[in-house]
């Protein structure tokens, strides 16, 4: 294993006190490792819905490359593949609160889910109302009774996106929630994986893919995917990733998007826009419009090459808050 | 063998946990590596050397006070889900014990009450391929040692050995809960990493009791 | 060799059709695949001076990412490592040319110099003004009489962004190369590699390094470094890249700088904020301000594994150009 | 074995040439990605390929034409620092190639044109371990067999082998121009791939006038 670090076990402490101080107009952290959080430099914002999210480190920019005006008040950075304890979660949801409660945007696994339930419970003990959205956008796993239901990926960060402009355009918390519940509802993902990621602390490989093998439906995390399959041209494997979402989405002619490549960490950016093309032709091809774009690294899995495709289904309030100015260390327009 | 086990055992236990779990990082970094996410191992001794070191600075009172201790760290240093899961058993088992010392029956009540915890926040049955395939036919075997008129420490042994076995049985499972369950079939033939370590926990409370450890 | 790509032959026209797909707002293509460039949407802008910047591919976002209002007005991408023909120079400089003339941001390489020496030629021959600023901020290199002179790599995308907002302000050309002089001669560079990247064509990487080896000034094309040395961790490999910038550049305290840690494209961003970490602490005990930061892969030899750190002093002007607003696909503020 | 060259002996050495460096690609890069950034032999590859479909098109007069379109189609489809250079070379060697044939000394003049075309745009010397140093030697063999009244053939040959020593001289060699200068003395004991393209150039030049190729 050979990567830019210390020390495994500092790695994320390290990494977020370079990122503050390199985006020290932006954000700040709480300084306090027992209760590590990112929030905006400067502070809650008085009668905004804050939005708090959070899970294992290793996704960056995902979530402290989101934290600004437009987007999220906080973000808890876990371990590295690992959910944050609800000690800092808790510590976040009030750094956020500006009093009129927060939303907490959560990636459902059952670790991010069950430690953002505590600190939940813990707000609210301290008068903090609190709602949640779990988002749970992969096609890849059967939403069943014999799974953990869908997990949470690349959606994410468009719920991120739209929720946080429709605080800041001033909608209540219930109002935010029904926006990020409007997006998670109309959001679907698919991911491949060229090669396989190395956690710090285990130092191997968290699968083994041989020279010609890639994993189709890959989770975030290193997780094994669906099915592996020999590796094949970049326009097939869009296609196997890009189906399963089309269906699972209904969508039909004359619909609009965002369609959205995002890479896993590892892969040039122009390898991404070479299954964007094709994304975007298949797409055409059915009569779909591709209204908005998003493409690069925004959710990933440290170094593995590989990408994944989300499409987000628009009416015309989403897109006017998809475009509303966001202005984030690793997101930023209009603004 | 002690017919009961009191707050020596507890915190002795407690250590055997950091050791035993520190000894096997690896292993179960492996297991989860297989069908979860790699970092079992490294959470479960990144909480329990936290533990040690709250242990160190606290004067608990009773088995209970121990236990709390223990659930209270884990909650707020492993994360993952093994954290809430394990936070919640600890708890809910701290408040079985909050006597002087704990008897056979006691230490059915205390497992069945962990378990309970566990299912509570997880909502996994026997069978799902979870640590619940440890901690249920272990909650079985105590209450039974325990009716047949055992010593806490025999109803421990019994425990831990039901929780190995049970650990083993979630080999050729399929998963239904946890990272796994991404897996479908490709889950079969792995052991689950949080039932492994369940039942490592369980046998080294068994060690502890006995003596050994 | 696994790659999101269709045919090595076609990596370069089909990744830049999906780029300027995904960025129609931004940029367009010339569309002429023997004289392929990329250009503002909006087309030269009258009166302005034009920037062109060119060279081979495989450095995404690097340059056509660069492309917008306050950076380039085009960028010519050749073939992956291999500098583009005049043909193309000389049509992305008349697309760029508003009547102001056009500067050519050129890095050093034998190629590029040549190629874009020939296109210069040739547009003069058609009455554009030309100029060229050839960038060389590769530390690792010696400048003396037995190289081709310090390779150009990371401090180009700060030459791009000065001289781009200089020639914004309506600086003329004497007037941007100048600037653009003051940038290369104020920033210097080093690169180090943990794993080499595979050009499409040639299907097996570019070198071969142990698993517990690093390459230390590594160029930006897979060329091999100036030592390879067992790896060691972030801080020392930081320090390694630091110091001879900072001896090159003659930085003292009191001085102010930007400090840009830029990946090499298969590099997990937490990573990159490891080293800015690191190198910041020992830019502040030395005395040095660091002024403004930039992380990220900016400037990347594909899916290769390390990273680069740059250093530009800084004076109030340079400070209010970088600070000026930049409207481009792969960088963006104010805007 | 002809006294000279002429067209038919240009066009068949442009297609020799484009089959030597498809059949020799992947040779090249290796050098290449040896101390340079392995493009050279894709570059040569794409170039002469595209050479190929310009002649197709073409209604070359002389030896020159040929020549010219070698050049421009090099130039424009090359690219890298061999584009140029070899655009250049070609372009130079065109201007001395005006009549129908050519003899030993026109040979000598159009290698010798060729390689100040190459200095003039790369500044490289004898010894900078780049493809002037085939081509140096080529163009004094080329003369020396002029002037002992050899055929064009005979004195392409002696380039030829000329070439192919320079080539292999460039081994030991620190660079001091292109990529492998960055290297210092870890270019020592590779073969500059530069001057391995010309030597085959040069090489399939006299295997087509002799016949062959
Ligand atoms: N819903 C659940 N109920 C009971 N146990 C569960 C559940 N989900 C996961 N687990 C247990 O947690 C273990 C994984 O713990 P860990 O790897 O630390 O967390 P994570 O899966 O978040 O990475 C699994 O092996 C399983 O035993
Ligand atoms: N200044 C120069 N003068 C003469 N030949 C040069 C010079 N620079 C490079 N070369 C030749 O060009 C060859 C490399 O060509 P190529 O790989 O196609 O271009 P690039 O170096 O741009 O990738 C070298 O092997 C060398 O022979
Ligand atoms: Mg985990
Ligand atoms: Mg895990
Ligand atoms: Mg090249
Ligand atoms: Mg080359």
């Amino acid at each position: 294993m050979k990567k830019l670090i210390n020390d495994a076990h500092v790695v994320v402490a390290e990494s977020v006190e370079g990122f503050v101080q390199a985006h020290a107009d932006l954000v700040k952290s709480s300084g306090n490792p027992e209760e590590l959080f990112v929030s905006r430099a400067g502070g809650a914002v008085q009668g905004k819905v804050g939005l708090v999210s959070g899970g294992g480190s290793g996704h960056e920019p995902l979530h402290a490359g989101f934290v600004g005006k437009g987007m999220l008040d906080a973000a808890v950075p876990g371990p590295v593949f690992t959910s944050p304890t609800p000690d800092p979660i808790l510590a976040a949801t009030k750094a956020a609160d500006g009093g009129a409660g927060v939303l907490h945007i959560v990636k459902n696994y059952t670790g991010d889910v069950l430690n953002f339930e505590t600190a939940a419970e813990l707000a609210e003990a301290e008068d903090i109302l609190v709602k949640a959205i779990v988002v749970n956008d992969d096609v890849a796993v059967q939403d069943s009774l014999y799974t953990a239901g869908r997990r949470g990926v690349a959606g994410t960060v468009l719920v991120e996106k739209i929720a946080g402009a429709a605080a800041e355009r001033g909608d209540d918390l219930d109002g935010v929630l029904a926006i990020a519940t409007r997006v998670n509802d109309n959001v679907r993902s698919m991911g491949v994986a060229l090669t396989a990621c190395i956690v710090p602390h285990a130092g191997k490989p968290s699968f083994d893919l041989a020279d010609d093998e890639i994993e189709i439906g890959i989770g975030i995390h290193g997780e094994p995917g669906r099915k592996r399959i020999k590796a094949v041209s970049a326009d097939e494997t869009t296609d196997l990733l890009l189906t399963p979402i089309v269906e699972d989405l209904g969508l039909s002619g004359g619909e609009k998007v965002v369609l959205f490549v995002n890479g896993m960490g590892g892969t040039p950016s122009s390898e991404l826009y070479i299954v964007y093309r094709r994304a975007r032709s298949q797409l055409e091809a059915k009569g779909v419009t591709v209204e908005r774009s998003l493409v690069g690294n925004y959710i990933t899995s440290l170094e593995m090459q590989g990408c994944s495709i989300t499409l987000l289904r628009l009416d015309d309030e989403l897109t006017e808050l998809y475009d509303a100015p966001v202005d984030t260390p690793a997101l930023r327009w209009g603004a | 063998m002690a017919d009961t086990l009191d707050i020596a055992w507890a915190t002795d236990w407690v250590k055997a946990c950091a050791a035993v779990v520190a000894e096997h990082r690896m292993e179960l970094i492996d297991l989860d590596r297989a069908i979860g996410d790699g970092d079992h191992g490294e959470n479960l001794d990144r909480g329990f050397k936290a533990v040690l070191v709250k242990l160190e600075a606290a004067e608990p009172a009773t088995v209970g006070d121990v236990l709390k201790l223990v659930a209270t760290t884990l909650m707020s240093t492993v994360g993952g889900a093994a954290g809430p899961l394990y936070g919640t058993a600890f708890l809910r088992a701290a408040k079985t014990a909050d006597g002087a010392t704990i008897d056979a029956a006691g230490v059915a009540d205390l497992l069945a009450a962990g378990v309970e915890g566990i299912v509570a926040r997880g909502k996994a049955e026997v069978g799902d391929k979870t640590m619940v395939d440890a901690w249920a036919p272990a909650v079985e075997a105590a209450r039974a040692a325990a009716e047949a008129g055992k010593t806490a420490t025999e109803a421990l042994r019994a425990a831990a050995t039901a929780a190995r076995t049970g650990a083993e049985t979630t080999d050729p499972l399929v998963a239904r809960k946890g990272r796994a369950s991404y897996l479908g079939e490709r889950a079969i033939g792995h052991r689950d990493p949080g039932a492994e370590s369940s039942a490592m926990l369980l046998e080294a409370a068994a060690d502890v009791a006995e003596g050994g450890g």
